[in-house]
């Protein structure tokens, strides 16, 4: 019988403590940010999906097509193509092709790049009705950004 | 022109806005206030602070398609939002916003209302049960079981007013609760009714929870463990008629309590009565079961008619027998 | 005595222990293989816990298995999982259970069994740890060794009518 | 009238739960045997969300594996991270940094704490509350942001590497670290506590609902807050100390009621604890490389059999990897702790109400992706 009446007095006692916590809540400013209107701001090691760094001077990417990134990706989400110019030393890319449907962005393509040729970009609100549209050419990119 | 017959229309067509308005701005009401409760900010988009947003529901559930389960009754499962909604509607008819404000003056008005709410959760039965969904089943016999338990501390408590104002006619209840907050059946000072009256409030208060279907006593919709319960299978306006009628009830529910309470339409310091404090007393009342939803995480059905059979109804039966000692006593 | 004593002495009493090993190596590729760590025959071993994680490698065959567990279950061991592996050139598919101890550390008992390829049966022993019962279900999904006696050897985490065992080293999809 | 058909030939009837239904956490289907609201029988159907990952693994190299770690316990991520990465090392032979195992350590319990915070409003949700999941997120977003900071991404974080981590920590996440322990503490006894924990409602729901045995708990294989909700006093942490874990100090929490109120208390206690451990490993967080010298571009660790255990959010995870000198995995097992855990839900949800039961599986704190793996 103790227990019943013990019930009901903490019990109530519980719940009236409830009911003032939520009432201190909903008088302290909200937290959420409203999406469209402010946009979060990236933190410096945000993961978008990868880009081609361009050399600083020529403005031409630094990657010399050595195929690590290729061969490290665990989704075979990249394909890379280069040629080899006259009378240059290195090979140039002629195509760099990211298929962002499959990738995980595990930046295992940027840790196996050991000529400081791929970042993360800080893109995060891509979205699309259309598969193609992540398919993307990073070349074709890197020119539209200079 | 004889006014007698434009009165009762008038009037109708007054309660009939009065509802629609409820049903429709109760809804974004509770999400506003969930909303501050959970610290967002609620609907935003639909006009300002979304307050076109009933109108955007309303509008999109207007334009869906009704399905019907093809293993449902399709009689009983069209009929049944319907009847989510007219005993809400009706009820109204027989509340006193003020002492000139009521369609119609009954002697037996609390019998009447009690009457037509227990027709409330028949759409209930009605709905779960006409689906053919298990999930839907399962929340009816739910609602049966729970609206039982449930009906009978609720009207113990009202028969404790009724024994305090000698009156079924709610109209004269309110009126003699007339005169500032110690004479509200809450409160009230003479014959000592403040010692326990305020128990009554609160079971009164816990049954209409229970009655309307809310959280945390909300078992009949349970939408982590019977899905949506007896709403699972409707669509379009037969789910918006549920949403409306669950909001209708509260708003019945908000203002028996406050008639059989709170003084109806009384100044709690005696001066100035009027319908503004009728509607005030609702409406915080309103945001109490808002704010009581948002708080608590629900029962369970065995623990719910545990809290009913075991506590409410020993303690109203206890409120009954001490009413009628302090009125022969006293 | 402590625990990985006893569970020693329980061991010794279905599967000897042994120290030396046949190279049972059928396919003839030795060079490849370690015998010592790959493949050996019957016979239980103390091993280095830093170095592997378990504190006793027990290979015991088929038949053994539910003695084994029994004396497992008798020093109060619990189960951790039930693997299979595939070793096509043997022609043989191994199970390999492995428990361990809820109160004492470092106890961790690994059994292996072989089983030929073309007949993959062991015994259940969802009779003696119920928790065996849906690992069990999961090597047959995987690997189609199918556990006799077992209450309800039917495809867990595959689609009921799939007709693969696909951690089989020929499954290609 | 007749009946509808699914009662009308006998007394019980087949409750479909799930695969799509709210309290399942994801794809979870529990074939019910219902008699009116009591459970005569109850089956987990699995496998809706199975993606072979021991298939991908013996596909792949090793370092490729190591992004699909975060994605079976997409709740404790780092945990699995480290569980795989500790893997590989001890079969490698690979040395860490001091500095990264620090670090390791802090991301793991930060994570874990985070994965506690969503089971406990995710678990509130299952019993109707909704409130507590806001106030629970705003917490975790805190701890969320912290890891972005770090390892770049939310939710699936790809972070460790063999031989150390990807990234050093700077002061700001130090600095913001010991603001969200403070800020933690604080709301701890008020939020959680006051709000939910000490609430009738709560008590009443979940005491004495769900009562696994210790002797249960040994034959299913469970572990985690379930094994030590059942009175075990068994953590790996503790019991096969895995990284520097050996240098802190912490308890375990152990209740020995058994019930899903013990459960939902072992993890509020392993919140406070693991904040201990983070409070501990920033102080003594040595300087350093965070990345081992000499890790081969191709892993070809050694021959044999190589288990290591560590502990999740959710209780003992295993690596069984099988090595023959390739440079993919021969065989990886994973010994998910949800697998084990769910498997005594049959034996204990019999004849439970159908709303104890749902209960019941919300404090059994299930991960669908790492059941189905």
């Amino acid at each position: 019988m103790s227990g019943y009446w013990n019930d009901i007095l903490v019990g109530s006692k519980s719940l009236v403590t409830g009911l003032m916590i939520t009432a201190r809540e909903f008088f302290k400013p909200v937290v959420t940010e409203q999406y469209p209107y402010d946009v979060p701001e990236m933190t410096p090691l945000f993961r978008g999906h990868v880009e081609l760094i361009a050399n600083e001077e020529t403005g031409a990417p630094n990657c010399i097509v050595c195929m690590a990134c290729q061969r490290a990706c665990p989704s075979d989400c990249i394909t890379l193509a280069g040629e080899k110019k006259e009378g240059e030393k290195k090979k140039s890319l002629t195509q760099y092709q990211l298929d962002f449907t499959k990738c995980s962005l595990c930046g295992s393509c940027v840790e196996a790049c050991n000529f400081n040729a791929l970042q993360f970009s800080k893109e995060y609100n891509l979205c699309s009705f259309n598969k193609d549209d992540f398919i993307i050419d990073l070349v074709k990119r890197l020119e539209d950004q200079n | 022109m004889d006014t007698s017959i434009w009165r009762p229309i008038l009037y109708l067509i007054g309660i009939m806005v009065f509802a629609g308005l409820n049903a429709a701005y109760l809804g974004w009401c509770e999400r506003k206030g969930a909303g501050r409760i959970q610290r967002r900010t609620g609907p935003m988009e639909a006009g300002y602070e979304g307050l076109l947003q009933p109108l955007a529901d309303g509008i999109k559930l207007l334009t869906k398609q009704l399905l019907v389960p093809s293993g449902a009754d399709g009689i009983l499962f069209r009929v049944a939002p319907v009847l989510a909604m007219i005993p809400a509607i009706t009820s109204l008819v027989v509340i006193p916003f003020s002492e000139n404000i009521q369609a119609r003056a009954m002697e037996l008005s609390v019998l009447l209302l009690f009457a037509i709410a227990s027709i409330a959760m028949m759409a209930v039965l009605l709905g779960g049960w006409a689906s053919g969904n298990k999930y839907s089943v399962i929340s009816a016999a739910r609602a049966v079981s729970q609206n039982l338990a449930y009906e009978i501390p609720m009207l113990l408590t009202v028969i404790c007013i009724v024994m305090i104002s000698g009156s079924m006619n709610l109209r004269d209840i309110a009126m003699d609760q007339q005169g500032g907050f110690w004479h509200w059946n809450i409160f009230r000072l003479d014959n000592f009714h403040f010692l326990y009256m305020w128990v009554a409030f609160i079971i009164f208060f816990i049954c209409s929870i229970a009655e309307t279907n809310r959280a945390p006593f909300d078992m009949a919709e349970a939408e982590s463990e019977l899905v949506a319960g007896f709403m699972t299978e409707y669509s379009s306006m037969g789910f918006g008629l549920f949403m409306m009628g669950e909001y209708l009830n509260i708003v019945v529910g908000a203002c028996l309590t406050t008639t059989l309470f709170l003084g109806g339409w009384d100044c709690p310091f005696g001066m100035f009565p009027g319908v503004w404090w009728f509607i005030i007393k609702i409406y915080i009342l309103i945001f109490t079961f808002i704010w009581i939803r948002w708080t608590y995480p629900r029962t369970q059905i065995y623990k719910l008619l545990n809290l009913s059979w075991k506590i409410l109804i020993p303690f109203s039966l206890v409120n009954v027998l001490l009413t009628a000692f302090f009125i022969k006593v006293f | 005595m402590s625990v990985i004593e006893s569970v020693k002495a329980a061991i010794e009493k279905v599967v000897p222990f042994s120290e030396t090993v046949i190279p049972a190596d059928p396919a003839g590729e030795g060079e490849e293989q370690q015998p010592d760590q790959v493949v050996h025959s019957a016979g239980a071993k103390e091993v280095d816990f830093a170095k592997t994680g378990c504190s006793l490698d027990v290979l015991c065959t088929a038949e053994q298995i539910l003695d084994v567990a029994h004396a497992l279950d008798g020093e109060q061991l619990f189960i951790e999982s039930i693997a299979g592996v595939d070793w096509p050139k043997e022609d043989q598919i191994e199970v390999v259970y492995t428990f361990s101890h809820f109160q004492d550390s470092d106890v961790r008992v690994m059994v292996r069994l072989r089983v030929p390829r073309s007949e993959p049966k062991v015994p259940t022993i969802s009779k003696v740890f119920s928790g065996a019962d849906w690992h069990e279900r999961e090597t047959y999904d995987f690997y189609g060794v199918e556990f006799t006696d077992h209450p309800n050897l039917i495809r867990i985490l595959l689609p009921e009518d799939a007709d693969f065992y696909p951690l089989r080293k020929d499954y290609m999809p | 009238m007749t009946l509808p058909v699914h009662l009308r030939h006998d007394e019980t009837f087949v409750l479909n739960l799930g695969p799509q239904h709210p309290a399942t956490h994801g794809v979870l289907r529990v074939k019910l045997t219902m008699d009116g609201e009591y459970i005569v029988k109850a089956e987990p159907v699995l496998g809706y969300i199975h993606r072979m990952h021991e298939k991908l693994a013996e596909a792949g190299t090793y370092p490729q594996f190591m992004p699909n770690t975060a994605r079976m316990d997409y709740l404790h991520a780092l945990a699995f991270n480290h569980g795989y990465a500790l893997a590989v090392e001890k079969a490698a032979g690979i040395e860490v940094p001091e500095r990264a195992e620090y670090i390791r350590v802090i991301t793991v319990e930060l994570n874990r704490i985070a994965s506690h915070l969503l089971w406990w409003a995710a678990f509130l949700l299952d019993l109707g509350g909704f409130t507590p999941l806001l106030y629970a997120f705003d917490d975790r977003e805190q701890i969320i942001d912290l890891l972005e900071r770090v390892t770049g991404s939310r939710l699936t974080y790809c972070y460790m590497r063999f031989g150390g981590v990807y990234n050093d920590i700077d002061d700001e996440f130090i600095t913001g670290t010991r603001d969200f322990i403070t800020r933690l503490r604080s709301r701890m006894p008020r939020m959680y506590h006051d709000l939910v924990t000490h609430n009738i409602i709560l008590i009443k729901r979940i005491k004495d609902i769900g009562f696994i045995s210790e002797e249960q708990c040994r034959r299913y294989g469970a572990t985690g807050p379930v094994a030590r909700g059942s009175g075990i006093n068994y953590d790996v942490r503790k019991n096969e100390p895995y990284s520097v874990y050996q240098e802190f100090d912490f308890d375990v929490p152990v209740y020995s009621e058994c019930d899903s109120m013990a459960r939902y208390m072992v993890r509020m206690d392993e919140i406070e604890q693991s904040l201990r451990i983070i409070e501990q490993a920033l102080d003594k967080l040595p300087d350093g490389p965070v990345m081992a010298k000499k890790v081969p571009k191709i892993l070809k660790p050694g021959l044999g059999y190589h288990y290591s255990a560590v502990e999740t959010a959710r209780g003992s995870l295993g690596h069984m990897l099988v090595c023959n000198g390739d440079k993919n995995p021969y065989k990886l097992k994973l010994r998910s702790p949800t697998f084990s855990n769910l498997s005594l839900y049959g034996e204990v949800a019999e004849g439970m109400l159908l709303a104890d039961a749902l209960a019941f599986m919300g404090s059994l704190d299930l991960v669908i992706p790492e059941i189905d793996r």
